[in-house]
């Protein structure tokens, strides 16, 4: 089950995740995604917090987005991913190229530095 | 002692997939982080076959067997579809991953990177394939 | 008024052209980041002139001209090699960067990023090519 | 001019960079990250107080490893760099890619968690 809450914070643009992200549902993911893009936000944070579960069809949709990201100058931040889940990110080195942060302080700091 | 599990080719079955193996599990000597690594493997190769060998077309069947002998873990998975070995398979480099949003390609690199032991084998009706986790190794 | 500078081809030269316009910049009305940013823009577009278009031949010459017009800063760079003409150049996509482990292809997508406007001219022997900096503009 | 020193230290290997890196020199800087690669290193770190200047073709050298660093699962970060430097990796939108750390105890966590 993955429940998926978006919403526009004064200066940014924030996707909740809660639950598992597999084949089955990550296409809501890439959805979320998607919109924010189209919305043409240009700071985007993913709260993880409650993020159970993720399989290589949720972290495709996150490296989908990188090229375009860098294109339109988007910062991206994911924060709050419990050890199971940030290591999945590690086994593939993945993590080296999506920002993951903590918790939602830092996250921010990230988005918003220099 | 051996679990069987029969999973009909939708991608709604993942998320039963991940309990079965959860129970299975659950009193092996690994770390829960282990645990979590090989469900995600298994997870990874059956949805394989559910989209792409199968097409997602309900009708068909996986099963997926799990056995201990020793100190290792074997998950025995077989279908009766086209057959695809993944040890055969080379996966791309990260650069075209992005390059062509494709929104996949990592799945079989994390099978790889987590299971200790890749077997394969097909009678060009049945397929076996048998990932395995030697259970001191992480 | 003008400030020029030539250079001769060889990559050695960079450190001077950036001793150069720093010198220009000092007292212009733009911030320090500004001042880097231009500097960068404008020696990633002297390196390509000196390395892809005059092969690093030391015996070759580029020109580089500053003026300041109303609130345009504009760098006026001249060489007479081969033309090459950024404006129609496709940067490529990051995944191919990152395939390809070339070492560059990252040039020009600065140059287009820091200035807001570029003009290139060529009368088929001088090329020109003008980068051209708001100086409120950031 | 650019100086390179670079160590092994205990659990990394370290390559710190002083005053310019651009077109003339960059192939020094990558010789220095090859060497590391080659020598096995698995934890990185490039020491980059001292670094006043980047053109592109330091920044091609880095991205150039970006593939190497996943496939042998090797950990890189950048610390220290200044606010200028730090810009110049900001306006191509590197930053989302290459792991840069204000300082080196920054880093270090970094290059060791989870
Ligand atoms: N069981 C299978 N049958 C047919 N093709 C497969 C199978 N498993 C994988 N493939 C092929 O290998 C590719 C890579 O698989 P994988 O790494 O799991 O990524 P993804 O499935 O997300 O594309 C797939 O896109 C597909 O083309
Ligand atoms: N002045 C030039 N003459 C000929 N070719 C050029 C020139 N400038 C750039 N190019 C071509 O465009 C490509 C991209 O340039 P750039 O973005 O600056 O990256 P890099 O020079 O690091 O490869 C170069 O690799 C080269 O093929």
């Amino acid at each position: 089950m993955l429940q998926i809450e978006t919403s526009h914070e004064e200066k940014y643009a924030l996707i909740v995740l809660k639950g598992e992200v597999d084949a089955s549902n990550s296409v809501e993911l890439d959805e979320a995604i998607n919109g924010m893009v189209e919305d043409q936000n240009t700071h985007m944070l993913i709260d993880a917090t409650d993020l159970n579960y993720i399989s290589s069809a949720g972290l495709g949709v996150f490296m989908s987005y990188l090229e375009d990201f860098q294109e339109k100058s988007i910062r991206f931040v994911i924060f709050g991913l419990n050890d199971k889940v940030l290591h999945v990110f590690h086994i593939l080195g993945l993590d080296q190229l999506i920002k993951l942060k903590p918790d939602k302080v830092a996250a921010l700091q990230e988005l918003y530095e220099a | 002692m051996k679990h069987r599990l029969t999973l009909y080719c939708d991608k709604s079955q993942l998320a039963d997939l991940r309990n079965f193996l959860s129970g299975v599990l659950k009193d092996k000597p690994i770390s829960d982080t282990t645990k979590f690594e090989v469900i995600l493997a298994v997870e990874e190769v059956c949805a394989n076959l559910i989209i792409h060998s199968h097409g997602c077309n309900s009708k068909d069947k996986i099963t997926l067997q799990v056995q201990e002998i020793d100190d290792k873990l074997i998950f025995e998975i077989k279908d009766s579809g086209k057959s695809f070995n993944l040890l055969e398979y080379q996966a791309p480099l990260l650069g075209d991953v992005i390059r062509e949003k494709r929104k996949g390609g990592l799945g079989i690199m994390l099978v790889k990177k987590i299971m200790d032991k890749i077997e394969f084998e097909s009678n060009g009706k049945d397929n076996t394939c048998r990932l395995i986790k030697i259970m001191d190794s992480k």
